[in-house]
């Protein structure tokens, strides 16, 4: 399905951990133009804040590498976010996306991907072993009437 | 993130305070332990009021937390937890693990 | 002079004036990395918001172009940004930086280089008509002890 | 970026909210000016204490606004200004031709 973009932006950066503050509030500061409500715009924080973290722990378990997110404003007030990264990959996308399934140590739940999926509307995964992943995932934000 | 404790009758109370994700998470593991191990409490307190943020780190400390509380015999319970932070807890079910007030 | 630097982030949002606030809340999310005041924080988003607001008023006139902020972390707690596009350039950019200079209508008040030059610690423009201006801008952010 | 405006015995006021930056300026200005028109104040008072952001876009904002008050025969003031907005003013110089207060 063709889908007019009405705005975007691309926030590229390194996998260090700090980064993950930067990110999901960079796009939440992109999402505020979708006027959503703060519980919205805490469950986008939250999805990017997983998808984020992913890259940073799993692709790149034992160097600094590149993260790339794109964030689109599409017809009738979807927010469409993809996180992409050039490392590790999924072997078994399906596997991984079960709740509590983790390759993670203590510090991991497996909720990640669980909670991508049930904050936002829509989840895709795409990934190659060797070669990177890119999480896609759609939420539609509740149009409000203005106040003033 | 920030964390601040209290201690009373062997009872401990842990405030959490800014956004707790991965890169917070790992360092508030570490005195989450220490201070356990300092204080030996009978029972935690947990309290999330003050957390702006919370993504799945967070469910791996509270379960960490819970389970050095069994090993001190102790009991966790997690409390002021704010709107989206609960949502995540939900989210993982850990009601059914964890007491969640 | 050579400096090394700790972590950079890149951001890249086409000319909608809708964009102003999320440059300059993305750049005050990755500064939020070196422990800012609130007031450094607020000069930093000052700053951010002039240079983008310049890009999108006097690079783009008439139609939308790409805009690229990179953000980096040097030694010694410095911040530094530059604001790029690929618009219509400063034909005298010494004149333009004058304070009150401005070719824009009522609606500028020819301050946005003085603000950004008072601002921050350094500011450097380079630009050429017809192919562009790149704002390259540094600020120290003063050592805080920890509170904990 | 929210304006509200109360008008008593020809004393005008109007309160902004939010930030204000280029992309709220246009659609503001021309919000005083018709709220003006409508009013015909001796007095306006411009209250700032709702800002959390301005830049160069308000010093032309203001300065509108004290324009469109001299052409009425009235004055401007600009009260309650936030830090990070008076060290914007401040920076332009405009105590020189507005009464910041
Ligand atoms: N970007 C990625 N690169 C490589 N592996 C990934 C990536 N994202 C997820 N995975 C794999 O999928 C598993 C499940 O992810 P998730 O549900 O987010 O849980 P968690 O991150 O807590 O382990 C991870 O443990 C990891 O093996
Ligand atoms: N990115 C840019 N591209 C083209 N011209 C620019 C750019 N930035 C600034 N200028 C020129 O420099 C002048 C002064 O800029 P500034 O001091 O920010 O004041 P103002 O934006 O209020 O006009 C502008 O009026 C414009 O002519």
């Amino acid at each position: 399905m063709k889908t007019k973009c009405t705005n975007y932006i691309t926030l590229e950066f390194l996998s260090h951990s700090a980064n993950e503050g930067f990110a999901r509030g960079a796009v939440a500061c992109f999402a505020a133009q979708l006027d959503p409500t703060l519980e919205e715009l805490g469950d986008i924080k939250t999805a990017v804040s997983e998808a984020v973290t992913n890259a940073i722990v799993h692709a790149y378990p034992d160097r600094l590498g590149k993260i790339v997110i794109k964030a689109r404003i599409l017809e009738e007030n979807v927010l469409e976010l993809s996180v992409r990264d050039w490392g590790r990959g999924i072997a078994d996308v399906e596997k991984a996306r079960q709740p509590l399934f983790s390759t993670g140590g203590e510090e991991r739940s497996g909720m990640g991907f669980t909670i991508m999926e049930s904050f936002m509307d829509r989840l895709t995964v795409r990934s190659q072993e060797g070669k990177g992943t890119r999480v896609t995932m759609r939420r539609r934000i509740q149009p409000r009437r203005a106040v003033q | 993130m920030e964390m601040k404790y209290k201690t009373e009758n062997r009872q401990l109370t842990i405030t959490l305070t800014g956004e707790l994700d991965h890169h917070a998470a790992k360092d508030l593991m570490d005195s989450i332990d220490r201070c356990m191990e300092q204080n030996l409490p009978t029972k935690t307190l947990l309290d999330l009021g003050g957390l702006t943020f919370m993504d799945s780190s967070g469910i791996a400390v509270v379960l960490r937390a819970k389970r050095r509380m069994e090993a001190l015999s102790g009991t966790l319970v997690v409390v002021n937890i704010p709107r989206q932070a609960s949502r995540v807890l939900e989210t993982a079910g850990l009601g059914r693990y964890v007491d969640l007030v």
